[in-house]
């Protein structure tokens, strides 16, 4: 709203939040169900009195016209990656195909029952099929199982396979070797895993430090968790090396398949010697990332791992009367078990195979070399100019499909932090990269620009840079107290903890 | 291939030379030659948009999907009536396409969704606190166990056989990596036996599990049967489908430390089994050691109402190793659907539908159980699912032929026989709002000629051939006018 | 964007408008095609080079994810329902139910030919004859043809149904009556039909001034054309000596529907002597209005009209095998022909079937009772206060469901006309009421609230015009600048006129 | 009774007081007690949303739509595959909730669509001026009469017996009106004859009317068809399918004054016959007389590009009874299905399309012009329909049965008989990108069975029952693998 002609905040910001619950007016209604049709016998007489709610929960008396209204125009508060450049490292934030989701909704997969019988669903089963053998090309290994409903849940799959796969064998390791570069999620899920992370160093070419490796590596290590190309970007030359150390010694190799966009179609986690692999099907495999989810994370196992996945598994078997039957195999004596129920996020599933028939191999690979192409293009951008002198790439040499910066030059001269600049970049109508990640590099700037972005974007993105820098040198103060356009401003994140208000009061 | 890249051959070539690079390969480079593909990969050549359409409906043609026939299965995903607001809000860009909120000042609407969802949870459950959102049900039980043995210091899970089966194996599971030990307490009358479950108990229970209603359907007393495991300082989790929260006792209410449970019968589709969500609530002791994104209110510099994600050092971006749970990416989509589902069923249509589902299945369950051949496997309430067993084996009276061999399609009711090899003569049979009477009316039916082998009852309406699809479809879309 | 912190415009006003063409850049593409399959027979082997195209057509050259940016982008540079109030007086802004999107989009409904055999077609046309039963019940008329496109086509075929059937009588009578207050497409569609014009003037209680009516009637009258109530929101006393004078010299009475959804279930034009009625799908039927269409204009006609409805009319007939079969009857010999293609606009005939299923007989007398409850709860507001001072209802009665304010108190007193409260109304987030119209009343502001907005949301706007005007007294210049906060400020109407760009140059 | 209205009774209450009335009744006195309906309406009472989806999902299973079975069936309107991202721009609220663009500042995004499409449309047709869209292709005919009599000063309208049936059959209804004669021009071998054209062209002729390709799938020579006309001082009036226009001579090229047509091949859905658009292009001295609304670009008061409804004195709103056209609401949102479809094919892809359809249409022709009890109906050169002579009755042909009384589906392509009585012994094959080649050996090969007369060579395939139905169904589906 603007005083007398002036603005003094955005039309957004005027539009302070509100919930649907305090847009509730009591008697209002959106609902009308069908009738019962049966007899109104009162509750208490099918359902002992005191196992029945006494107090209806407090949910919103709202119309329908409300409900559309409210979502619609909360929903416009959100920055989309349908509005704009969105380089999220490590996030593969590419364009997400409209037809998956057409696909998706068709009724035979939507409502498609997950107790079906197996001969009810086998369109759904040889999807499922269909895809495994897909990923299995994809990632250089002969099994793959798509259970797990995300990155991390692969992880820890992955992580209870080689516990089986050493158990199997009569062995007890208790450790799991991992870069420090490691996602989160990496050293989280070795330890829900029931091991010891033990961080392994980084080069000063941004691979792992061998020796370090070297010294680390013993009987005790079950397994190397590594993301290839890592989060620096970098592929790590001595792969074949370190496959053959671990091996060696009896341990399996893991690979975070987050990074896999940098690598389809040119080489395979599975001939790099990894044992097992999750692949994020909401990363390089355009599910959406719906704010936070659904994805699903499968996993691509070698044969010494196979018999301990997870179980059921979709399997092709012969049977009478059929061209091909499609089942469900329950019967795995050596399975770890289940993840989770039923088959998997099998609507992901359907979107990734869409994904994966639109593009082809010639496609996937294809864009692997796009998205490495545009990070390099974008990387030498950033060489130029202020970006070039007060936020230096990591480590400099050829990237894959993402680089680091580091902001630390940027903080000293300058007088911004990282975050700074993050925040201005969304007044200049940017998602900012990925922030803080990895830790190694300080003041970490990790920018992951994808095939499906044109190269205007990346220049407008670099030019944009380019002009905070300037900004900055005359008056930090623009990027410290950034952003001035967005729905709200910096929020008090330390009081939001201290003092959690993380429900409306009643 | 798709025209999902921009970049044309001109666009490539300024790169390459701004890059100072001849060709793309320079690039791959690095990657030693000896673990490069160095052939195409082994899949098919891209195909147009129309033609992955067509494969694509072709092969979900071959699913028997719950508009062609009335379905009446459950076992804990539901196929309710997800209203066309759902998918208007879900369909969105602004909620489709951005990843989690790690820049709230432009995530504001997804940050007030969690928000929002997060309240609705805690009504549901009668916990105080809810995070955003969990993968789905049975993975959900295995954060509550990675809770509780933190909270508690101790490593014995305790289960009733009425816990769901999904999610007794994904404990199972998981407990192998917790280092944890898992005991089950049998079921009788289809309740969980209160006895054993006292026997089962002991100083180093960190958590007892029930779920209600049960997996047989059956409504449990969760206060009665969690008193013992509390007194002895294990938690009391709950597992609950939120559909039955509208009428039935909240777990919050009940003494239960977590309630959790599957989401999908809240504004998500069937799917195949997913995605959908799980939701996870708490007491408030137990706020720090909580799994997964939790959205907090706050405050921008100018005094405007935010929201951001709190709590953060709960997590594993920031504690890494030490983290309470490794999720990262979960399911916030699905719990948006929920949400706009919630907001339409509003706190009166919410247990209007309840009582419907009740009213139903009770219906439906006295009906079946008057049929020759069919026996209730238990009598103990229920609200929208229940166990019959059968005198005829269940395989074949699933089966809509009189010859096994048939390509005929299966009555869609859920057998128990692989869950509990001890009720293998049993099936559940699940009501939803989508089941109208006459649909309960035709399933009963069907029952009928099932017992009957299929055979001659079905000749009797038909003569010229594959009658019970015929029927099928009759039954799915009504008579014609 | 802001400089150095200070707002100098809204985010939106800072990216300015570009089209699709200029984000073309060449050799771009989104689409790929399925392979032709057959030989690529040179084009000019297949049709003469002299007929073939030279030169493409200058079309956009762009990605798949540059479309859906584009158009997301513009999308939020429209005010639309779903964001808020929209009480655009005539047009009966109504929420747009989704399940009506729903099942318009079932591929039963959306990927049928129009031209299938009606064997093949029985679901289709079986719906197309229970909507047909509904308006008749609905308008108390017994026949009904789905075919027109749209109000305004509606008009014209009622017309021409006017005309045909004056001519089966060997009438020829040339003068169409009209009141002052009509909407400006009956006087067009009067001349398309090849009538002429005859206005009737409003007597002081906004109704037809009966002596001039009574002085224009003759035998050379076709026909009076009425919308009742009025586009005054005044429902016309007289109707029932109107029609039989109208009768007595012959001529018929013609209802314009667009203000039907003050009177559903309460009165019908059938029972109030009109013969012929078109209905708004889009208005009170709540298809979406799609930023000016899609619409549907269905009229329904007395029996001595019937005959000469436009064809193909959907029939129900007996069939040996068939419960009931449903056709498309061509035979009609006084039938006035086609209006268009086909069988008329389907995929609304889908959605407003759904709607009167959805709301049923008890919930369309509903809805009208309440859009006129909501109408005249407003009207109240804005009796009270500045509004009430500045801005007087043009009849001050109890309204149906839209009541017309004057805006020439407020034109005079403070100086800012109708047009600047109605720009400032957008800085509050309101869609303002339609403006100028009806031309009989000075500065005239026209409100529709309609059955779906909640009381709140009344209470607002009433706000905000009390506001308004309070600003204005102090200051015009605020509402004469207006508006502020929008993504474009007034624009340059004339100049647009005066050197007209209406594509983009090559 | 859905909730779409949030008025309480408490609301009501309120409402009612400040109003100063007892009952809402009493708002309704107005009304005179004569004319008040005094019951309820003689309608089903409301349903909930899921019982009416359930409903209409049942009747919209009774028709036989292209997903289904693979259709032939053109006669304007064409199963074109419709990009998902269409589906998804038009459905945005923001898109398909508001109203004709009344207020500029807020309609931004709907005028610069217009103004988008205007180009595109232009570019098609090569005519400088277009509007924002008709409501379709055989009303925008009578429209351009309107233009072309008030240009002229004439009353004589001419058209080729090629201009689609229904655009002359709208054109004879509009003419009463308008106070026009029209007269046809036969056919001859497929063509508009030359001769018989020159003689119906007088000094009182307003404007000629010629399709193309016209209804028979011929390409027309327009420029020599229409010089005659415009040489005595009509106007030369083109209807064209806009999907031929990526290969065909745009009409603007050959002479046209106007060029108008059936958008629906342009991302639009076939919705059994609409909502679909018009357009209507005309050489610039004809655009203060323009039907419809147009959007131009001009800018605000700080300087900034904008669109607004420009040229509105042509309109009804503004000039009443004067008005060019009494059009209002129109189709503007189907007019931007096309703009996103236009944009998705883009230049190279137009194109593209233009000559797989002429290629593959030439490919299906040739193959039933060789099947036995088959000829051409005329062998002018055609885009992507052609016309086919059959021995047996058509009527016959197409009922995918031995036996007329039996309820077979009918092969889906177009009998010219009700509309061409003198072609009766024929009908008319479309192709589009969605018709591959396996579709076309199989319409190939039921036209085989059909002239056969539909009985043996089906048993010769399947002996247990309704063959013709699971042939249908294999040939959409494609085989099993
Ligand atoms: C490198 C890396 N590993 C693992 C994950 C975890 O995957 P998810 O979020 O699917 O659990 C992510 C992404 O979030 C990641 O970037
Ligand atoms: C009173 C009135 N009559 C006729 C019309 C014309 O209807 P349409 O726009 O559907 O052609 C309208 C609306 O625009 C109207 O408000």
């Amino acid at each position: 709203m603007s005083e007398a002609g002036t603005l003094t905040e955005t039309p957004q910001q005027a539009d302070r939040a509100v919930t649907i619950f305090e847009k509730s007016v009591p008697g209002r209604r959106a609902v009308q169900l069908p009738p019962a049709e049966v007899e109104s016998t009162p509750l208490d007489q099918l359902i002992p009195s005191h196992l029945l709610r006494e107090t209806p929960a407090e949910l919103p008396e709202v119309s329908e016209p409300d409900i559309i209204r409210h979502y619609n125009r909360i929903s416009r508060r959100n920055f989309d990656l349908d509005t704009g450049f969105y380089p999220l490292g490590s996030c593969t934030m590419k364009y997400n195909p409209r037809l998956n989701e057409r696909v998706a909704a068709l009724p035979g997969h939507a409502r498609l029952h997950p107790a079906t019988h197996p001969a009810d669903a086998q369109g759904a089963l040889e999807l499922m099929y269909l895809l495994q053998e897909s990923l299995s090309e994809i990632c250089g290994l002969p099994t793959v199982s798509l259970q797990p409903s995300a990155g991390s849940q692969g992880e820890l799959a992955g992580l209870l396979l080689t516990r089986a796969y050493h158990a199997d064998k009569g062995r007890n390791p208790t450790k799991v070797l991992t870069p420090d570069t490691a996602h989160g999620t990496n050293p989280a899920s070795v330890t829900m895993a029931g091991y010891e992370v033990v961080k392994v160093a980084t080069n000063e070419s941004g691979g792992v430090d061998m020796d370090d490796l070297r010294s680390k590596i013993s009987e005790d290590v079950a397994c190397l968790m590594l993301t290839n190309p890592n989060t620096l970007g970098v592929f790590d030359e001595n792969i074949a090396e370190m496959a053959s150390l671990v091996h060696e010694a009896g341990g399996l190799l893991y690979y975070d398949g987050a990074n896999l966009n940098a690598i389809m179609g040119q080489a395979r986690p599975g001939d790099m010697g990894f044992d097992i692999v999750h692949v994020n099907l909401h990363k390089s495999f355009s599910q959406p990332h719906g704010g936070g989810g659904p994805g699903a994370g499968p996993i691509a196992v070698s044969d010494r791992v196979e018999p301990f996945i997870p179980r059921p598994q979709v399997i092709k078997t012969e049977r009478e009367g059929w061209d091909a039957y499609f089942d469900l195999d329950y019967d795995r004596p050596k399975s770890v078990g289940r993840m989770r129920g039923f088959q998997g996020n099998f609507g992901v599933f359907v979107r990734s195979y869409a994904y994966i028939l639109s593009l082809g191999g010639d496609g996937l690979a294809e864009a692997s070399r796009l998205a490495v192409l545009n990070a390099n293009y974008l990387k030498t951008r950033m060489a130029e100019g202020r970006a070039g002198k007060y936020l230096p790439v990591a480590f400099d040499r050829h990237c894959m499909h993402e680089f680091v910066l580091s902001g630390a030059p940027m903080k000293k001269e300058l007088g911004i932090k990282t975050l700074d600049l993050a925040k201005r970049l969304l007044d200049f109508g940017f998602h900012p990269p990925t922030v803080y990640f990895p830790l190694l590099v300080d003041e970490a700037l990790m920018v992951e620009p994808v095939e499906t972005e044109a190269k205007e974007h990346l220049d407008e993105f670099a030019d944009a840079i380019e002009k905070i820098l300037e900004e900055a040198e005359s008056d930090p103060g623009i990027a410290q107290n950034a952003p001035y356009t967005t729905p709200v401003r910096r929020l008090d994140e330390v009081g939001a903890t201290r003092r959690p208000v993380i429900r409306q009061p009643r | 291939m798709a025209g999902y890249t921009p970049a044309t051959s001109e666009d490539q070539a300024a790169m390459m030379a701004a890059i100072g690079i001849e060709s793309i390969d320079e690039l791959f480079a690095q990657i030693p030659d000896a673990v490069k593909l160095g052939r195409p990969l082994d899949l098919e050549d891209g195909l147009s948009e129309s033609e992955v359409y067509k494969r694509l409906q072709t092969l979900s043609s071959w699913n028997l999907n719950t508009e062609e026939v009335p379905s009446f299965l459950g076992a804990g995903m539901y196929d309710h009536y997800v209203p066309a607001i759902v998918d208007a809000i879900t369909s969105r860009s602004e909620f489709l396409t951005p990843y989690t909120p790690y820049q709230p000042e432009v995530s504001q609407g997804g940050l007030q969704v969690m928000f929002e969802f997060q309240t609705a949870m805690s009504e549901l459950t009668g916990l105080p606190v809810s995070n955003a959102g969990l993968y789905e049900g049975p993975s959900a039980a295995a954060s509550a166990a990675y809770l509780a043995m933190a909270a508690t210091g101790r490593k014995g899970l305790v289960a009733s056989r009425g816990l769901h089966p999904h999610s007794r194996e994904t404990l199972a599971t998981h407990a192998v990596g917790f280092g944890a030990t898992l005991t089950e307490v049998p079921l009788a009358d289809g309740l969980t036996e209160a006895k054993a479950l006292e026997a089962a108990i002991g100083d180093d229970t960190a958590a007892l599990f029930l779920q209600n209603p049960n997996f047989l359907g059956s409504v449990e007393d969760i206060a009665a049967l969690g008193e013992y495991a509390t007194s002895k300082g294990a938690l009391l989790i709950v597992q609950v489908d939120p559909m039955t929260l509208s009428i039935l006792k909240p777990p919050g209410e009940c003494g239960a430390d977590i309630a959790y449970g599957e989401g999908q019968p809240l504004g998500n589709r069937l799917d195949f089994g997913g995605p959908s969500f799980g939701f996870f609530c708490a007491k408030q002791e137990h706020i720090r050691r909580m799994p997964g994104r939790i959205a907090g209110e706050t405050t921008d510099l100018d005094g405007r109402r935010g929201f951001v994600l709190t709590l953060q050092t709960r997590e594993q971006h920031i504690r890494r190793e030490k983290a309470t749970s490794n999720i990262c990416t979960a399911q916030a989509l699905n719990a948006l659907g929920a949400m706009v589902h919630l907001a339409w069923l509003g706190k009166q249509g919410f247990v209007e539908l309840g009582e419907l589902l009740a009213r139903r299945t009770d219906f439906a369950r006295g009906q079946i159980a008057s049929l020759d051949g069919f026996e209730l496997l238990h009598e103990a309430p229920v609200v929208r699912e229940f166990a019959v067993r059968s005198r005829r084996p269940v395989e074949e009276l699933l089966h809509m032929a009189p010859d096994p061999g048939d390509s005929a399609p299966h009555l869609p009711v859920y057998p128990l026989g692989r869950d509990y090899p001890e009720y293998e003569d049993s099936f559940l049979v699940a009501i939803t709002e989508n089941r109208s009477v006459e649909d309960i009316e035709w399933l009963v039916h069907m029952l009928e000629h099932g017992q009957a082998g299929w055979g001659e009852h079905i000749h009797d309406h038909d003569e010229d051939g594959n009658p019970v699809e015929t029927e099928l479809v009759e039954a799915s879309q009504g008579a014609r006018s």
